[in-house]
């Protein structure tokens, strides 16, 4: 078998990219979108520690912001969730069509 | 082959870290047969001990003073039938405490026992240890989600929440023992468990006592905070048993239930481990600065082997009271037989070269088992806390002392 | 240390970290989508640790693993999951979002094999030893700013969150 | 939707019936969870049920069900003679069936217009203090449990121990003990009886110190009890509460001041009184009255006379025709027996007035609005008995 190289791990970084993007766009549960928003971030992550190997750590520490970024995201995402939980009583993303309540 | 098992012996580096394989699988069973004879001798010490706190015996009929009463248990629980809820989500009903008894050994990869008796040596240890210990309350939530029951959901909510705001104070205490070891010439500290040792070694004090008090009072926030990570008395509200009858394990019952046990307890000397590691100088010997030199050196070289022979001699203080009654000729035999062991083990922990060998675990473990005695003296001696209390403490005490803490402890290692 | 196995461990852990990520998006149940979610971030870090970014790695177990996580999950158990799993899972436009990702997954393909040059297969190895503190240098040296901004986003998050899910201000 | 009314002590309403039935699925909102508490749950102190309204963990209200321990007591009574039905009372508060026994004794004299030999009415002071210092030790230490100290347990029980061995000694039975008849006492004291209760006294006092250096100021146990459960002397009082959680809200009622009975006019003791009328308070009330309780034997001892241990009475019973309601201070609160004689052997209807029941009813008052932990203590800061409530 081939060495690993770096190619390898962008490839599983954008296969779980698409998954991402499957998720997000065709799930109606909310839940399950923000966790397919995680997986896009983590294929992100992925690339850039990939990529540090072979440019220097500089990838490393942009993977440390975007998780510190995904943290933020969570909570205001779930956040929001809660709220919209408690208004309409449903988890379904279409039914998120109001700019207001 | 032989070569390349007593290569090993040769160096000074852990087997993870000299990337011998042979070894590292051998450390990996010898710390996974000692964590579960750990384990079985703290349920029994546990209930003697607070037992004789409570002016009664405790276990007295299984075995000579109970000895064998932990292996009793540890059978009927298993022949005990396996109950799962009907309504109950079959696979994280049962992987929850898998991962929570996996979680709890993974995190015994990088303890170090001794400088070279660790499975590895990772330069991420500290962050190793913490991270994957907090993984267990994933465990815990999903034990109680699965359950399909209002108590354990309630204990599950309680516990994540809990040990979420306590791992906080936690990481802050730990951050400041990691600021010490970079007090050295070349101003490098380290993640790595034996790293942090090594910095005390070379700093000849323990943390706890550094900077005194500020490594005292990060100590404490972390013995207060670790016990309510593994969630015991006084902390123990997601297993209240008089709330919550037993909190997120109320259904299950057995072999699953047993594994929800050993992580507990696994996980008690887990955190213990680390506080020893961090603070009290992990495989160092008592009063390194103080009483130095050869020696002393000798003398506290001799301490295992003593210790060994104060308990064979306690043991054989008991035999010689045991009632002499046909009746209790076989458990007479039995601790007599006990104690023999003991005192073979501390005449042979007097010869030379296995003298130097064990030292380091045996002040290790000297210290977890301290560690532990105060565990069961908590669960004595302190009622409960309520929720709203609980997490005014982890926010509102052990946060703002955890950072001040830390910045106090930044300045301390600029000045001097 | 050597690395053991390298190939054989690379392609385990993707495979889980990737068939992980597709029971995410399958799972009916979202707790069960968040335990794979789990299984596959863990899967990552070991890739991160595979990488030499052990302190990424360390971090990716604490915060997603260990924190992000339990935080899906405590929502998740707030509020209830029956309804939304008798429903219907997919969207109408599902059959669109396939065809966008399919669309995105050429644009990775035609990239990777076009722009195959931009990509070494020599790796620099980090040394192993220091790379938390190479990370810190970094970080409180070039990224100083950036940090700050960072924390500044964490307190925006956390009043966001905390303004968001109170019932009543 | 529900109405998302603001939950907090000071605006609920202590009053409303609790609707079941009325509740969302989850419990992110406002009005949700239903948790049933018991009848097989550790901390309900027997077979009580409560049914819980929780919002996460707040207390929106509580229903007691209770009966599941109901024998029909009061129902036997009628079928038995007044002599036949000594020893069922003792069945009713298990931990205190001396007190039971010295209430009906008391009240069937009454009606039959006789009085126990002072000796006798001694001897019932000496073993009904003593009963209540058991039963204060009985309740200290499963209220500690349910806080989650597990240690006072022990230490009670075992103190506890010592005088039940003195009611064996005396009549031959630990906890329903059968100890009084109508008309004095079933038995003389046995040979050395008063050395031995001074050297029980001798013995306990410290042992409360005891107690108290593990809880009194103990920052959990302080924490988890003062301002947990509390209710106002106005609030006791329209509700019919009695005892030491009377006495913790700060009202000196007493029935053994108020109306003495038996020989309690002739000791000098005190009414320990709270402030708050929270959780704390009734702690030290009960600890406080472990101690006058220890006086007052201590008193009765010196002085009891000698004399005949029985009045005379009729071997067959039969009081007139009329009712009567006789009343004293059990551990728990008010016991109070009311009896009505037609005259014949049997009473017509004998009713009781049970302290536990009483005081339970005061459990909804005292922890809306709290947490599920202060259920607990509430419970058992209520101590209550149940075979005494369901009788």
């Amino acid at each position: 078998m081939a060495p690993i190289s770096t190619l390898h791990y962008l490839v599983v970084a954008a296969a779980l990219f698409i998954l991402g993007v499957i998720g997000v766009l065709t799930r109606r549960n909310v839940v399950i979108v923000l966790m397919s928003i995680e997986l896009i971030l983590n294929a992100v992550n992925l690339n850039l520690v990939a990529f540090s190997r072979i440019w220097g750590l500089h990838g490393q520490i942009f993977a440390i912001f975007v998780i510190t970024d995904a943290a933020a995201e969570a909570a205001v995402g779930l956040g929001i969730l809660i709220a919209f939980f408690r208004n309409k009583e449903t988890v379904n993303m279409d039914e998120v069509d109001l700019m207001k309540w | 082959m032989l070569d390349y098992i007593t290569s090993y012996l040769k160096s000074d580096l852990t087997p993870g870290s000299a990337g011998n394989l042979f070894w590292a699988f051998v450390y990996i069973v010898l710390i996974f047969l000692g964590l579960s004879v750990a384990v079985i001798a703290m349920n029994w010490l546990e209930r003697k001990i607070l037992a004789h706190m409570q002016v009664r015996l405790g276990p007295m009929r299984v075995g000579p003073h109970g000895l064998l009463q932990p292996i009793a248990d540890a059978l009927k629980l298993l022949i005990k039938e396996d109950i799962m809820p009907s309504a109950a989500d079959p696979w994280v009903f049962w992987s929850a405490p898998l991962l929570v008894v996996i979680t709890a050994f993974t995190v015994f990869v990088v303890v170090p026992f001794g400088p070279t008796h660790a499975v590895t040596d990772m330069n991420i240890g500290v962050l190793f240890m913490l991270g994957v210990s907090s993984l267990s309350v994933l465990g815990v939530v999903m034990a109680g989600w699965a359950s399909n029951s209002h108590y354990p959901l309630m204990g599950a909510l309680r516990s994540s929440a809990q040990m979420v705001s306590y791992e906080i104070a936690m990481g802050l205490a730990v951050i400041s023992a990691v600021l010490m070891t970079s007090l050295n010439n070349e101003g490098t500290g380290t993640l790595s468990m034996i790293g942090i040792v090594q910095a005390q070694q070379a700093q000849h004090v323990w943390f706890a006592f550094k900077f005194f008090p500020l490594g005292l009072i990060a100590f404490f926030i972390f013995a207060v905070a670790m016990v309510a990570e593994t969630n015991r008395a006084p902390f123990d509200l997601p297993e209240a048993e008089s709330e919550l009858t037993a909190g997120f394990h109320t259904e299950y019952s057995g072999f699953r239930w047993s594994l929800f046990f050993l992580a507990e307890y696994s996980a008690m000397i887990a955190v213990s481990s680390i506080a020893v590691t961090l603070w009290l100088g992990g495989w160092m010997r008592p009063f390194p600065n103080a009483l130095n030199g050869e020696t002393w050196d000798l003398v506290f070289s001799l301490v295992p082997g003593l210790t060994f022979l104060l308990l064979a001699a306690i043991t054989f203080y008991s035999t010689a009271r045991m009632p002499k009654h046909p009746y209790f000729k076989v458990q007479t035999i039995g601790l007599g037989g006990f104690g023999a062991v003991l005192a073979l083990i501390g005449v042979a922990l007097f010869i030379p070269p296995v003298r130097d060998r064990v030292q380091d675990i045996f002040w290790f473990s000297a210290k977890v088992a301290f560690s532990m005695y105060m565990y069961i003296w908590y669960r004595g001696t302190f009622p409960r806390y309520r929720f709203d209390q609980l997490m005014k403490v982890g926010w509102k005490v052990l946060l703002p002392l955890g950072i001040g803490v830390l910045v106090l402890t930044a300045i301390a290692g600029i000045l001097f | 240390m050597a690395p053991v196995a390298t190939t054989f461990f690379f392609y385990f852990l993707s495979a889980l970290t990737v068939l992980s990520g597709v029971l995410v998006i399958t799972r009916k149940n979202a707790v069960h989508s968040a335990l794979a979610l789990i299984v596959s971030l863990l899967g990552q870090a070991a890739l991160y640790l595979m990488l030499y970014a052990p302190f990424v790695a360390g971090v990716q177990i604490i915060l997603y693993a260990g924190g992000i996580m339990v935080l899906f999950l405590f929502v998740i158990m707030l509020v209830s999951i029956e309804k939304a799993q008798k429903e219907e899972q997919f969207n109408q436009q599902w059959l669109v979002g396939l065809a966008a990702a399919l669309a995105l997954g050429a644009l990775f393909v035609l990239v990777y094999v076009k722009g195959r040059a931009l990509f070494p297969d020599r790796g620099i190895l980090m040394p192993e030893q220091s790379n938390t503190q190479q990370v810190a240098v970094l970080l409180y040296g070039n990224y100083m700013f950036t940090f700050e901004i960072a924390s500044l986003l964490l307190l925006v998050a956390i009043i966001g969150a905390v303004v968001m899910a109170k019932k009543r201000i | 939707m529900t109405d998302r009314t603001t939950i907090d002590r000071t605006t609920i309403d202590r009053t409303s019936h609790l609707e079941l039935e009325q509740h969302d699925k989850t419990f992110l909102d406002s009005n949700e969870l239903i948790i049933n508490m018991g009848p097989q749950h550790p901390a309900t102190h027997g077979v009580l049920r409560v049914v819980l309204k929780l919002d996460g963990e707040k207390v929106l209200g509580t229903e007691c069900v209770i009966g599941y321990l109901h024998r029909g007591v009061e129902k036997i009574a009628e079928h038995r003679t007044y002599t036949m039905f000594n020893p069922y009372v003792d069945r009713m508060d298990y931990v205190a069936a001396v007190s039971n026994g010295l209430g009906y004794c008391g009240a069937v004299e009454k009606l039959l217009n006789v009085e126990a030999p002072r000796r006798a009415q001694y001897i019932r002071v000496i073993l009904t203090e003593l009963n209540r210092l058991a039963s204060h030790m009985l309740w200290l230490g499963t209220h500690a449990l349910d806080i989650g100290a597990i240690t006072p347990l022990f230490y009670t029980f075992r103190d506890r121990e010592e005088i039940l061995k003195i009611f064996e000694k005396y009549c031959g039975a630990r906890l329903t003990t059968h100890a009084f008849r109508i008309g004095g006492c079933s038995y003389e004291t046995y040979d050395g009886f008063e050395r031995e209760v001074k050297k029980f006294l001798d013995f306990v006092a410290p042992k409360i110190d005891e107690y108290e250096e593990l809880l009194t100021t103990n920052r959990i146990w302080v924490e988890r009890t003062k301002d947990v459960g509390k209710i106002s002397a106005r609030e006791c009082i329209a509700l019919g509460v009695t005892g030491p959680v009377l006495r913790a809200s700060g009202v000196k009622w007493d029935l053994r001041k108020a109306q003495p009975y038996a020989a309690y006019a002739d000791f000098d003791f005190e009414i320990p009184v709270g402030e708050n009328g929270d959780t704390y308070d009734r702690y030290i009330v009960r600890m406080q009255e472990m101690r006058q309780s220890l006086r007052i034997i201590d008193q009765a001892i010196g002085k009891i006379p000698d004399g005949p241990i029985m009045a005379k009475v009729a071997k067959v019973m039969k009081p007139p025709v009329g009712e009567i309601y006789h009343s004293i201070e059990a551990p728990k609160g008010e016991l109070g027996y009311f009896i009505v004689s037609d005259g014949s052997t049997q009473p017509y209807r004998v009713r009781v007035r049970p302290p536990s029941f009483v005081n339970l009813q005061a459990l909804d008052m005292m922890v809306r609005g709290a947490l599920v932990a202060d259920v607990i203590a509430v419970i058992g800061t209520l101590d209550i008995v149940l075979g005494e409530v369901d009788r």
